[in-house]
């Protein structure tokens, strides 16, 4: 599974992307959070507050109740600033 | 080229160009079936927004800013955002243009366009697509203040509020 | 150079050009006092509507238009419109543009621009001068057909209703 | 008084501008098209039915019972189709 980071989730987790093998116990967007979060203090300090965060899998908007497989790219990243 | 991330420069008027260039008849006949305006290939109102690189915001001079985005899933999204559009409203051309990269004050940082045979359209398309792409295109601005910080922008409120009043009810 | 109105066509990137070169410093502290945008001199958003003449309307080619003005009377009209909107909006910049005489499809016959820091002010603005501009200025159109007739084009109600819009209540 | 025709009420008329003495009688708007009404066919014709025209005193829109003097310009003109 690819995982993105981007502006200051990336900056705090120290890569923009990353490659894990899924975890069996990983059925939906808000497992995967917890599993990240175990990875190290910066994961952990990105994804504390989910409120602040945006999901996308595959390039869609995605809850964080959404299931994930092992093939998605799951993108984690704050509000938008462009424009 | 309806759609464009770029790190170059963009020149208006060659994209204005291209928006009052007449629709090819095939274009023109799809556009609107049934009626004596087949034919139309004139433009009649063309909009267009430009947003700069400001050189304050939040109360703090700025010096430069690093616009950030996530490939793929930022074409797909302004491919979307502008499709939309087209569908909502009677458009002869939509285009969208958005840099990354590292910008400086005045620079030119998106552009949005789109013609019509009516002005209203024309208007309402444009401030449409844009107030979709500031809150669902994947770009983050980090700004550098002139004493030095770098800070991510944060995202506005009033941005979420100007795309809801699209939402048909 | 904010109210223009002439026979000879206009160039977009020259007036791009203008809209977008800041503000000289004693315009931008005069534009906002009393915060610390009395330093803002870029734009941020700038809006531009431009009208082309069309090769059909009411189900009829057209081979050319005559614009007719009242001289005097337009200039006074196109500049209580743009004062009302540099009143009622946060603008930098505004102009508005206008050709008279004889014109054909694709032509340029009007440009509308707005310049702010916000990105609504600018694009409100420009389509408040247009609705205004399209009910109070006074213009005339005459379309020869290609049937070789010429006839006097008829005011249209969704223009009043447009108008109806900007009325505070 | 500077009296003022544009479009097809000028070509009814046959003139876009003619300047004529003030007549005593004629205190408001509604006098003058009755006063003008009577100096030709033409002139009749332009001004028959007042829901179609439009009014500027010294390029003001005014109402028909709008009051005009002698230093006036007065313009009859349809609604307009600029833009």
């Amino acid at each position: 599974m690819k995982i993105r980071y981007f502006a200051w989730l990336r900056e705090h987790i120290g890569t923009s992307s990353e490659d894990i093998p899924l975890d069996q116990t990983c059925r939906t967007v808000s497992d995967l959070v917890a599993f990240l979060s175990a990875r190290s203090v910066g994961h952990r300090h990105a994804l504390s507050d989910m409120t602040l965060v945006r999901v996308a899998v595959n390039h869609v908007y995605v809850d964080i109740d959404h299931p994930i497989t092992a093939g998605d790219e799951v993108a984690f990243f704050p509000p938008v600033t462009g424009g | 080229m309806t759609i464009r991330i770029q790190e170059d420069d963009f020149d208006l008027a060659s994209i204005y160009a291209e928006l009052r260039a007449p629709l090819s008849p095939p274009a023109a006949s799809t556009a609107q079936e049934g009626t004596l305006s087949v034919g139309t290939l004139s433009a009649g109102a063309i909009s267009l927004f430009i947003g700069l690189v400001r050189d304050i915001n939040d109360d703090q001079r700025i010096d430069a800013m690093t616009l950030e985005h996530y490939p793929g899933m930022t074409e797909a999204k302004l491919t979307a955002i502008r499709d939309q559009a087209m569908r909502r409203w009677q458009l002869g051309k939509a285009i969208i243009i958005h840099r990354v990269g590292k910008l400086y004050p005045n620079d030119q940082i998106v552009l949005v366009g789109a013609t019509s045979p009516h002005r209203h359209a024309a208007c309402d398309a444009t401030a449409f697509m844009m107030d979709y792409l500031k809150t669902e295109a994947p770009f983050w601005k980090s700004e550098q203040t002139t004493d030095g910080n770098t800070k991510w922008v944060a995202s506005r409120d009033s941005d979420m509020t100007a795309r809801s009043r699209w939402q048909k009810t």
